[in-house]
């Protein structure tokens, strides 16, 4: 896509784990529109996280980039010094983790960690910071937000701390907000109240956002476009209407066959045999074929790429069309 | 096979076991091993040296004093014509005796001390941790003086006297691994399979509280060494003519315009002696270290 | 005011144990065997009193019990030590009985103070750094000298070390800086070099070990995500965060440091406190042993109550309780 | 019904007292429970569900209200006694990493509590009934040789399932089993714990806070809010008249993955987070946050009571 606000092109990431080499992210393509809501979904260790994370340089020092370019607005990021790449961060691309609990600095008002990253980017004065701060808090749904600016993070649930992560991550007002794995940490009634509030933010900024998810409930109703991603590669792309009608990709099917959802109480479940692997070599085959009711030779010695089914739909699959005559 | 199935359990050899896999680690860790070949060195000259020691500790040639190294006395002699050899091979034997010594008088108390605050919790707890905090408050070298000085300076008062009052911190981590285990989803989920408190104690609680039990024991003995030389730089250490390092450091320290040499050996020996342990120690809490393994 | 309650109850706590330790230290000097008699120096002059005149022996004995209450039951004596003490009025000594000890003390304390404090101020000008950099720098060989010296440091204790030094200053180069003595510059830069490496070496580890650690949270690698520079969120969120931690090793360390002065003192021939107590232990001079014990006791409860203050200070989810 | 139920929990009631607070962590609960059928528990983060677990296996001693096993009132039991009865009654755990010994091997954790309740005559017995229930939980006899560090969570979690089934319970409390497992392992754990209880007739108190699970396998469900019980019914009429406001906002909070686009759920949040469990607003305790409250609401606090056989609810509007 030519428009494309964040455009991962190829992407690989190993790590070292003792004398282990852990092929984390293997050969990632995907893109990112200005003002889209992109799922990218997978279970633990499908590398979904660090994916993103590598694109920002804040993967842990035993990872490695092999391969591979991000570009964002014209630059690839993949390039950039640190200092120049320190300038995207928190200004054009805003970011929100998974534990609220332990992502704010523990021995510094809220109020200032806001301000943080405003004075940062020397988007504003120290005078508007502030102002802005407890506009941000008011938006965020935070009462008394002069009060609470000099509370520090342990005088907050974790659903607040969540809002005042956000807060931090869209106060200069980002392209792109990755929020990875948000909710995962929280109540059902509170993971509701910040999901909605992404989607209003998104809707009244114009902001991007990417998902990070291992929940298919979150990531369906919350996104336009989803990613599959198996053992660090993306096993489909679709948009969100084209995975409901018409997924395609063994493990997506499996996967959305083995989820347990209020009225599946009288249905069979059919788990998926076995588990995910960590791969400790690249994968010349299909990661998934070892679980795979529908895998051949061919899987096991050669890796499929992602191929395109119309309307943006594209799946890893030797046998995507076979699987599609079947299924559906 | 290219993909590593997160290996199933059924084509796994036998795993090694914890042991062995510390000693890996351990292994691993030059300044510990070169520590501990030291250390083992340290320990054999402690059992063999009265033996080997070519001179009795209290022999004196008052015809051969102040000699610097020679074929005769290979790392000289003192004041008194003592032979420095010898003084150095019984101070290690001293130097071990109350080392250890009061290392275990220390743990046996502090162990039982902390297993009790840390089980019978309430009151019991809030006494001995009273007690904990006023040891600590207490500056432990002058108990060991008022100690010393009042039952002697013979090995057993020395060796005693630091030992009683080195318990308080063992006291304080056994009872704090105690607290966190007993509070540990572990002990619960003992408790549910129906285990009795002495059996959760010898076959939940114990075999993790050991290797922490090891560390802490690897670093009381360099700190009980340094202790019981600290004495003798006071005039407090084993009644002469015993040697100790302590003993022949204050000694040499007196000497030491002249008779450098006096000074070389037992400070020498004694420093690197002090460092192994602490490798050794830091090697074994490195090792032991579950955090370590993955 | 929590904090006020707070600090009633913390001084309460401190004379109760202050009372307790004296107390303590009291009885058993008492009970145990051997006297000021017959471990001073004046002993043989004594012994020799006692074999001329019997009576007058007996006589100097008595009169000696009674200045200093000695004839009084036990629990009174005690109890009238630890008023004493409570009310910082120590008395004389037994050795020295027309020199107050707090007149002692007024010249030996600031000396034994200014040497341990200095020695923990230069501990930790040179402890951190070397700290924060094999953090930075970890498994690094940078890193792994740092961490070997730093170790080094550690286990050699302060009076090896004065020791050491006075052998290189007295005997390969002498005449650079002064081995004994006390009142120049240069007196106090080998006592407290002597005591700030084992310091050094505390604090440089423990602050690797607790950097390390800040580093691996969460909330730094928020901070890189707001774009933070490097060293700004290295000294702003991380170093801050392990200095808290610090708080709790350095307060202990300077009361340690504070004994540690007994050693090095002696040493290089220093007048401090430790000199004095060293005496006062070998003579069984029980008014100065118990002063010693008593200001130690209390340095390290003061040092304590301190640390306690600056950590809830410091650490906002830490409540005085 | 008519015959005695296995495990009978009347009015139990459980208060931590922390720093001089007092926190009500289970209110007079309620419930009986049979052979073969699963009650499941529902709350959010402190919502006192892992609490009544253990209270219910009388792990944490309860403050008022009573448990009975087998018609046996558990409060009266003897130290010794309730340690032989524990091998009916047993537990699986969230954490299965935690709750299993760094330091004993699979073969060894399960075989403990066959030594301990003296189960197996020799080694060799001992030892065929671990590999027995090791293959039932889909785990290889070799994995007995495996320290728990080197297994992956689904399996340990088999573990830990093991170690309970080892001793033939007729009653298991299961805190949370599944919501430390990625998703398509979740489903086998499930489905494994529902052959289980099938298979051996076991009670089972399922303690979750995913109600797309816990209508999976339970009969009956208590829905609880602040330590309290706000509606307790059969798992098909809970589900298809949620009656408290409560229970409704939990239900439309769960995101479903849409089978046709219209399916594609609002996100409509309800407002307010779950309040201090110190202080517990007054009246009603879901009353901060309720879209439908009045003014009884915020005076009063409602009673319990059955709005049809068997569905119980405290709201004063139901």
């Amino acid at each position: 896509m030519a428009d494309a606000l964040l455009t991962v092109e190829n992407l690989a990431v190993e790590f070292q784990r003792n004398r282990d080499r852990i092929y984390a992210v293997n050969g990632v393509s995907f893109s990112i529109a200005p003002g889209e809501a992109l799922g990218i979904v997978g279970e633990s260790g499908s590398g979904k996280s660090v994916t993103l994370l590598s694109v920002l340089g804040l993967i842990a020092e035993n990872g490695r980039i092999t391969s591979g370019s991000a570009v964002f607005q014209g630059r690839d990021l993949l390039k950039l010094r640190r200092r120049e790449l320190e300038e995207i961060r928190g200004r054009d691309i805003g970011m929100i983790f998974q534990n609220p609990m332990t992502s704010l600095n523990p021995v510094m008002r809220v109020g200032d960690q806001i301000m943080e990253v405003m004075l940062t980017h020397h988007v504003a004065s120290p005078k508007e910071a502030y102002r802005r701060t407890i506009e941000l808090l008011e938006e965020m749904g935070i009462p008394e937000p002069e009060v609470r600016f000099r509370n520090y993070p342990h005088e907050f649930s974790g659903g607040m701390r969540q809002r005042i992560m956000i807060a931090i991550a869209i106060a200069c007002n980002p392209q792109l907000l990755i929020a990875d794995e948000p909710t995962t940490a929280l109540d059902v009634t509170v993971q509701m109240q910040i999901l909605s509030l992404l989607r209003d933010l998104r809707q009244t900024k114009g902001m991007a956002v990417a998902l990070i998810t291992h929940d298919f409930g979150v990531a369906a109703n919350f996104c336009d476009r989803l990613i599959v991603m198996y053992a660090g590669s993306v096993v489909e792309v679709a948009s969100r209407a084209e995975f409901i009608r018409r997924p395609m990709h063994p493990y997506t099917l499996a996967l959305k066959e083995s989820i347990i959802e209020v009225g599946h109480r009288h249905r069979e479940v059919r788990a998926i045999p076995g588990m995910a692997p960590v791969l400790t070599s690249p994968p010349n085959f299909c990661a998934f074929a070892d679980r795979c009711p529908f895998a051949i030779d061919r899987c096991r010695n050669e890796r499929p790429q992602l191929r395109s089914f119309g309307n943006g739909h594209g799946v890893a699959c030797h046998r995507a069309e076979e699987v599609l005559e079947l299924v559906h | 096979m290219a993909v590593v199935l997160e290996q199933s359990p059924a084509v796994r050899p036998r795993p090694q076991s914890r042991w062995l896999q510390a000693w890996r680690r351990y292994s691993r860790n030059y300044f510990a091993v070169a520590g501990l070949i030291w250390v083992i060195l340290f320990l054999l000259t402690g059992i063999i040296g009265p033996w080997i020691a070519p001179y009795g500790y209290a022999d004196t040639d008052f015809l051969n004093v102040y000699q610097g190294p020679s074929w005769q006395h290979i790392m000289g002699t003192d004041n008194l014509g003592h032979d420095m050899f010898s003084q150095i091979l019984w101070s290690t034997r001293f130097a071990i005796e109350i080392a250890f010594g009061a290392t275990l008088v220390s743990f046996v108390i502090g162990v039982i001390l902390g297993l009790w605050a840390g089980l019978a919790g309430g009151i019991t707890d809030m006494l001995i941790m009273r007690l904990v905090d006023f040891m600590y408050a207490f500056p432990s070298y002058f108990l060991n003086l008022i100690l010393v000085v009042k039952f002697g300076r013979g090995l057993l008062p020395i060796l005693f006297a630091i030992g009683i009052t080195g318990w308080a911190g063992y006291a304080r981590l056994i009872r704090s691994l105690v607290l966190s285990l007993r509070n540990s989803d572990m002990v619960e989920a003992a408790r549910a399979l129906g285990a009795s408190p002495v059996h959760i104690a010898r076959k939940y609680v114990f075999p993790n509280v050991m290797t922490n039990m090891v560390v802490a024991l690897a670093f009381g003995i360099p700190y009980d060494l340094t202790a019981q030389a600290a004495l003798s730089v006071v005039g407090l250490g084993p009644a002469p003519p015993m040697p100790s390092f302590g003993n022949l450091v204050a000694n040499a320290n007196a000497n030491i315009l002249g008779y450098p040499w006096l000074l070389y050996f037992p400070a020498g020996i004694f420093a690197l002696t002090l460092l192994s342990f602490q490798f050794v120690a830091d090697g074994l809490q490195e090792a032991l270290n579950p955090k370590g393994g993955n | 005011m929590a904090i006020v309650r707070f600090l009633i109850k913390r001084i309460v706590a401190i004379i109760l144990t202050m009372s307790g330790v004296i107390a303590v230290a009291y009885v058993m000097m008492y009970y145990a065997p051997g006297s000021f008699f017959s471990s001073s120096q004046i002993a043989s002059a004594l012994g020799q009193l006692a074999v001329q005149d019997p009576h007058a022996y007996q006589v100097t004995l008595k009169m000696f019990e009674e200045r200093y209450g000695l004839d009084k039951p036990l629990w009174e004596q005690v109890l009238k030590y630890i008023w004493y003490s409570l009310t910082f009025n120590f008395g004389n000594s037994y050795e020295n009985p027309n020199v107050s000890i707090i007149s002692q003390l007024k010249v030996a304390l600031p000396i034994s103070l200014e040497l341990a404090f200095g020695s923990v101020v230069v501990a930790l000008i040179i402890g951190l750094p070397l700290g924060i950099i094999a953090a930075l720098k970890r498994n690094s060989w940078l890193d792994y000298t740092l961490s070997t010296l730093s170790m080094t440091g550690q286990a050699i204790p302060a009076f090896v070390l004065a020791v050491l030094f006075i052998l290189l200053f007295g005997v390969v180069w002498p005449g650079t800086l002064p081995i004994n003595g006390w009142g120049t510059f240069g007196n106090v830069v080998l006592p407290v070099l002597s005591l700030a490496a084992p310091n050094i070496g505390t604090f440089a580890r423990f602050v690797r070990g607790s950097l390390i650690e800040v580093l691996r949270q969460d909330y730094i690698r928020t901070a890189q995500a707001k774009g933070v520079p490097y060293w700004r969120m290295i000294f702003r969120h991380a170093i801050r965060n392990s200095l808290t931690a610090l708080i709790t090793v350095v307060g202990p360390t300077f009361a340690f440091t504070v004994v540690g002065t007994v050693w090095v003192e002696d040493i290089f021939g220093i007048p401090g406190l430790g000199k004095m107590l060293a005496s006062a232990f070998g003579n069984l001079d029980y008014p100065l042993a118990i002063t010693s014990v008593y200001l130690l006791c209390m340095l390290v409860m003061v040092t304590n109550l301190i640390v306690d203050l600056c950590y809830a200070w410091l650490d906002p989810r830490v409540k005085l309780e | 019904m008519s015959i005695e139920p296995l495990v009978k929990a009347t009015e139990v009631s459980k208060r931590f007292h922390v720093q001089g607070k007092v926190l009500r962590a289970v209110e007079r609960v309620s419930f009986e429970l049979h052979p073969g059928k699963t009650l499941g528990v529902v709350g959010e983060s402190g919502s006192g569900k892992s609490t009544l677990g253990r209270v219910v296996l009388k792990l944490l001693e309860a403050d008022g209200g009573s448990v009975t096993f087998e018609g046996t009132d558990l409060s009266k039991v003897p130290r010794k006694t309730l340690r032989q009865m524990r091998r009916h009654m047993q537990m699986v755990f969230q954490d299965p990493m935690a709750s299993l010994n760094p330091r004993m091997t699979v073969f060894d954790a399960i075989e403990d509590g066959l030594k301990i309740h003296g189960i197996g005559k020799s080694a060799a017995e001992r030892r065929m009934r671990v590999e027995e229930v090791l293959e039932r939980v889909g785990l290889p006899r070799s994995a007995g040789v495996a320290y728990p560090h080197e297994l992956s969570g689904g399996q340990l979690q088999r573990v830990g399932i093991a170690r309970a089934l080892a001793l033939r319970p007729k009653f298991v409390v299961l805190d949370e089993p599944v919501s430390a497992l990625d998703v398509s392992i979740q489903a086998q754990v499930i489905q494994l714990l529902r052959e289980l209880r099938d298979e051996m007739q076991l009670a089972y108190m399922f303690i979750s806070h995913n109600l797309a699970v816990v209508e999976y396998l339970s009969d009956e469900v208590l829905v609880l809010y602040l330590g309290e019980v706000v509606e307790q019914a059969p798992v098909e009429e809970l589900f298809a008249k949620p009656s408290h406001p409560y229970t409704q906002a939990l239900m439309r909070s769960v995101l479903k993955v849409p089978t046709s686009p219209d399916e594609v759920q609002d996100l409509t949040p309800i407002s307010g987070e779950i309040p201090s469990p110190f202080a517990p607003p007054p009246g009603c305790p879901f009353h901060p946050r309720c879209p439908v409250a009045q003014e009884v609401c915020r005076q009063k606090k409602p009673e319990i009571r059955e709005i049809s056989p068997g569905h119980r609810v405290s709201c004063h509007l139901a």
